[in-house]
């Protein structure tokens, strides 16, 4: 039951998305758009490219999916809505989310095109420069909580959102959120103007549905999990604990598609070198402060 | 017995990718099975009780059989594996050694005497305990295993990058 | 005692073939692929016996954490080595690696 | 029904989805959509979503005719295309080899918007068809080759074993038309075949391997041997990517084609699919030559007006009074070109907002050339504000196509202006002189300062604009009939000075000799794009501010 309530969630989540995402990129708010959209899509022929690499081709869009959807599986949408409460929740996220890579890596190496195929490594780069990044600043949400259960790890924000706690965590842990479902102005892997769609431009009719619809549950988990490890997920008042999840989530959601389009796309380069030489740095001292704040206070 | 399953099943799983890793010539396809192989041993952990490990070994083989992709397609001569060429040698003496050492070991599981099963504990005891272990008694274990993978990694670049002259 | 002979033996199939594979392959990255199955094996049967014999002492998974440090340092130098190699002989294939022979 | 109808009867669910991409139309534009933009088309605004792989497109437009240097890439586009899929033609009425078109119109927004909704309604009922025929043209037409992965030079019309390793050969089709250097030539072309780059490649780019003497087994030395190890110092193989000349991020015409080492670019080959040169003008009646030269490049059109007048002019011995009344329309040109040229660059580098905001200004500006009163200056003086603000555009571009300052010296033109050489034509015109102008400098030398320079030009244009007040452009040259002469005249055209040298003779043109500022600047791409990652090199490329119409074939 929890099961089917979170999926829909999730899914209803994902439609939302590529409603804003329809909105920020058309100026149009068409409500039915994704659904259209989707439809034409599925319509259409889907040849695949000749000499394909065919199961890592065929294989690549379900693994994305499958990734973001075991990403939000150890989420919390409310105090009992979560489909798997795990021990290590916390790092369980990153295990599907590595696999996010994987998947890009599959789909750039399958349709046998060099676009794609620069595009896949050039996400494997991206992968190298984030992960700490994605890493480090849970690893502080999670000394804060004292446990990796991500449940608890919510009800340790009843005073306060760790986003006022500790700020530098989320703002890494929001940005590498970002470059996880490749977004603007991290979208390496998709840059229309430099790659032609890079790992898509092979996909066409109901594989590319099939990417799309990945791309948005995976934009809708990193958002929830933004939510659950630093907004404090269902916690807030009058509203009930689901609604107040779904919220955040959406506004999250919402920065993540909006503030991409206001800058330029960065170069490679900067992203790993900004990741490792700023951001490992910044989240290092994350923990340290956190650590620091935890000891005064045991005093 | 649900747990001599799934140990089984994913047992199994990784055999067949491990097997699959030598048995393609595309060299994209046998990293990934290598991964698949090695995340199928994850899920071992996880149907023998042993969460965090589980996880951990899931995550972090993504990364390092990805990476291993990569540098196949550097360098190999046809990571496509369109020329679907021999990449092997001294095939006799490995089949018989890999037959051996399997056998020997199978043998060792199956006749060794493993006295009795012992209780298994909470997911969350588990981290817990292992995270007073790590940074309890074995402390100084796992600081060295740290500070030589720091230094193999230094040591590794150093050697891999070009020397200006 | 059924799962642990299960895990033993899946662990011993899997080191056969790592090493099968570590000893047929000619190229340096199939090598280490063969070696990183073997550890591999050598996890699945450190956690059965730390599940199935000994579960109070960490100790047990401690070492499965010192195997996953082992696999990174073992890729780390083997791809550091390789790429040196790659850059001064331009291959990374055994059978082109005489001076490499003792 | 539509040309690209799919095979199938129509159901109810099949009219749900012919509903739904007559709804979703996603266009795919030939030359491309900064063409669309120098007409004062918004495809946007019509309804018409441009996408960047032909493979998410389902209607191909065709703005102005299909020049036949983009025939056979324009028809490997349309191949590639999936089903059900159509041809919106605009300015003409036919797109030869394409199919015969599914909508033609006339080339402005009213019948732009009108022709989408006929197109949608071609959509809603003949997305389906039973009876469609595949559609191959000839120049995605291929044969089947056999070749051996690790020795490329070994290729054979029938299968069998490499004379060198012994290994089995591998068929690859090779396309037999002439069809070099299209967009997405590596790519599968749909239900046809067009040639495409299997991994093998990956593994073996095309390389000559000498002596091979033959082991029991491949050898990785003899097969790195000959390669000359790239940057960073390993021998790597390489992959021949083919840009253009129907490349999202370029402007369309611009043929380039990478050799991708990893993702350096390691050679590079440039040219144009639609480049015309001076000769077309040969034995044109004076009177057509502004129509002809204003055709020559659409991104420019005012400028060359102004050039064959002032040629004219020239050769006549006419006092050339008459071309200062055209500052205006020249400057107003400029504001709207750079204006297109930001907008590509900014869809290039992933500035959506840059790409948008820009197009839109350019489409208002050529809507009214008055520049609306203030509030379109303003606007645009909004705009370049920002852009002087913006730190993450700095630090994308900077170093960024860089060159050295005594190369730059030879490409007059926004390109020298920008590594800080003050050198201008229009600094030695006198009208321009009585406006007390002076040409805008910046220094670097890199991509980054020629859109700073860019940003500046517009400012000054405008303020030229704004002090002439008419942006009236030569329609015709009011010289009698019946002259002869030589005429030599220099414009500085948004892209540069551009030359034109004809001998007139009673009233006919005997020759002509065109120096376009691109055919100069396309020396430069390998300079800037050779070494470079592929977003650098390609970004290094689009700063120059090509146009490919102007360059020579």
């Amino acid at each position: 039951m929890t099961v089917f309530l979170v999926l829909v969630m999730l899914f209803a989540g994902a439609y939302l998305v590529a409603v804003l995402e329809g909105w920020t990129s058309t100026g149009r708010l068409r409500f039915a758009g994704p659904f259209w959209a989707a439809v034409a899509l599925l319509g259409r022929e889907s040849i695949v490219p000749r000499k394909p690499d065919r199961v890592l081709y065929e294989t690549a869009p379900v693994l994305l999916l499958v990734s973001a959807v075991l990403a939000a599986a150890v989420l919390p949408l409310g105090p009992h809505l979560v489909i798997a409460d795990l021990a290590t929740g916390a790092l369980a996220v990153n295990a599907a989310l590595a696999y996010v890579m994987v998947a890009l890596v599959m789909a750039g190496w399958g349709p046998d095109g060099a676009y794609a195929m620069v595009a896949g490594w050039r996400f494997l780069g991206q992968l190298v420069a984030y992960s700490m990044l994605i890493v480090m600043p849970i690893t502080a949400v999670a000394m804060r909580a004292g446990s990796l259960v991500t449940t608890t790890i919510v009800e340790s924000q009843a005073g306060i959102w760790n986003a006022l706690t500790q700020p530098l965590g989320f703002v890494l842990f929001f940005l590498a959120a970002m470059a996880v479902c490749f977004l603007p102005p991290f979208d390496l892997p998709t840059a229309p103007g430099e790659l032609a769609g890079g790992i898509e431009a092979e996909y066409a009719g109901p594989r590319l549905a099939v990417v799309r619809l990945a791309r948005m549950v995976l934009v809708v988990s990193l958002s929830l999990a933004v939510t659950v490890f630093f907004l404090g997920g269902w916690l807030g008042p009058f509203l009930p604990g689901w609604a107040w999840t779904s919220l955040k989530t959406l506004v999250v959601a919402a920065t993540m598609l909006t503030a991409g389009r206001y800058v330029p796309r960065l170069r490679g380069e900067h992203v790993m070198e900004w990741g490792w030489k700023l951001g490992i740095p910044l989240a290092l001292v994350n923990i340290f402060w956190v650590g620091i704040t935890l000891v005064l206070r045991s005093m | 017995m649900a747990q001599a399953f799934f140990t089984g099943f994913f047992g199994l799983a990784a055999i067949w990718f491990g097997v699959v890793v030598f048995r393609t010539s595309s060299m994209v396809r046998s990293a990934l099975a290598l991964l698949f192989s090695q995340a199928a041993i994850g899920a071992m952990f996880l149907a023998m009780q042993t969460e965090f490990l589980g996880v951990l070994q899931i995550m972090m083989m993504a990364t390092e059989m990805a990476i291993m992709a990569i540098f196949m397609v550097m360098y190999m001569m046809d990571p496509g594996g369109l020329g679907g060429m021999d990449m092997t040698h001294q095939k006799r003496l490995s089949i018989a050694a890999g037959i051996f050492g399997g056998a020997a070991a199978v043998a060792v599981s199956l006749l060794g005497g493993w006295g009795t099963v012992g209780p298994s504990t909470m997911p969350e005891a588990q981290v817990a305990a292992l995270g007073e272990e790590l940074l309890g008694r074995s402390m100084l274990v796992f600081e060295t295993a740290g500070i030589t993978i720091l230094t193999a990694m230094i040591a590794a670049t150093a050697v891999a990058i070009e020397r200006r002259r | 005692m059924a799962t642990l002979l299960v895990a033993l033996v899946a662990g011993a199939v899997l080191f056969g073939i790592g090493l099968y594979g570590a000893l047929s392959q000619t190229n340096l990255v199939m090598i280490m692929m063969g070696v990183e199955l073997m550890l591999g094996a050598a996890m699945v049967n450190l956690v059965a016996f730390w599940r199935f014999l000994h579960p109070a002492a960490y100790s047990g998974q401690m070492f499965v954490l010192i195997v996953m440090t082992v696999m990174a340092l073992e890729m780390a130098v083997g791809f550091g080595v390789g790429t040196a190699r790659f850059r001064s002989r331009g291959s990374v294939e055994m059978e082109e690696a005489e001076d490499l022979k003792g | 029904m539509i040309t690209g109808a799919r095979k199938g009867e129509t159901s109810w669910l099949r009219r749900l989805a012919a509903r739904a991409s007559s709804k979703e139309l996603a266009a795919f534009v030939v030359p491309g959509p900064e063409v669309a933009r120098a007409f004062g088309l918004d495809l946007g605004a019509a309804g018409l979503r441009v996408v960047p792989s032909p493979r998410h497109a389902s209607v191909l437009v065709v703005v102005g005719g299909l020049p036949e240097g983009l025939r056979d890439a324009a028809s490997v586009i349309y191949a590639q295309m999936m089903r059900p899929r159509a041809v919106l033609v605009l300015g003409s009425d036919t797109a030869s080899p394409l199919p015969g078109p599914d909508v033609s119109a006339p080339m402005d927004q009213e019948s732009l918007s009108a022709a989408v909704a006929r197109l949608r309604r071609a959509f809603a009922e003949g997305a389906w068809d039973p009876g469609v025929e595949d559609y191959a043209p000839e120049a995605a037409a291929t044969e089947t080759r056999y070749t051996c992965p690790m020795h490329p030079e070994v290729v054979q019309k029938e299968p069998g074993a490499c004379p060198k390793c012994g290994m089995d050969l591998v068929p690859r089709e090779v396309s037999s038309g002439e069809s070099d250097g299209e967009e997405e030539e590596e790519e599968e072309a749909g239900e046809l075949h067009h040639g495409s780059m299997d991994h093998g490649e990956h593994g073996s780019g095309g390389h000559e391997h000498m002596d091979h003497t033959d082991m029991g087994f491949m050898s990785m030395v003899e097969m790195t041997r000959d390669l000359q190890p790239s940057g960073d110092g390993l021998r790597m193989e390489w992959v021949e990517v083919p840009f253009g000349p129907l490349f999202p991020g370029l402007p369309g015409g611009l043929a380039l084609t990478f050799t991708l080492d990893g993702d350096t670019v390691a050679c590079v080959q440039s040219g144009s699919a639609v480049g015309r040169g001076g000769g077309c003008l040969q034995g044109v009646p004076v009177d057509d030559l502004l129509e002809h030269l204003g055709r020559i490049d659409p991104l420019s059109p005012v400028a060359y007006r102004v050039l064959a007048l002032r040629a004219v002019e020239n050769a006549a011995g006419v006092e050339p009074a008459r071309a200062t009344a055209y500052l205006g329309a020249l400057e107003h040109e400029r504001v709207v070109s750079h204006l297109g040229w930001l907008s590509s660059f900014g869809y290039l580098i992933g500035y959506e907002w840059l790409h948008r905001r820009a197009a839109g200004l350019q489409l208002a500006l050529l809507r009214d050339d008055t520049g609306e009163g203030e509030t379109l200056w303003g606007d645009l003086s909004d705009l370049l504000q920002r852009l002087r603000g913006a730190t993450l555009l700095r630090r994308r571009l900077e170093g960024v196509g860089r060159l050295r300052t005594a190369r730059a010296a030879e490409y007059p033109g926004p390109v020298s202006r920008a590594a800080g050489l003050p050198y201008d034509v229009r600094s030695e015109e006198k009208a321009y002189q009585d406006l007390g102008f002076e040409p805008a400098v910046q220094e670097g030398n890199d991509a980054y300062s020629r859109l700073m320079l860019h940003l500046d030009e517009m400012e000054r244009s405008q303020e030229i604009v704004q002090a002439v007040g008419s942006v009236s452009a030569p329609d015709d040259l009011g010289v009698q009939d019946g002259i002869s002469g030589e005429g030599d005249a220099t414009v500085e055209t948004p892209r540069g000075p551009a030359r034109l040298r004809v001998r007139i003779e009673d009233g006919m043109v005997r020759s002509a000799e065109l120096e376009t500022p691109s055919g100069r600047h396309a020396q430069l791409v390998e300079d800037v794009a050779l070494e470079h990652e592929v977003a650098d090199a390609l970004a290094g490329v689009a700063s120059l501010d090509l146009s490919p119409w102007g360059m020579t074939r």
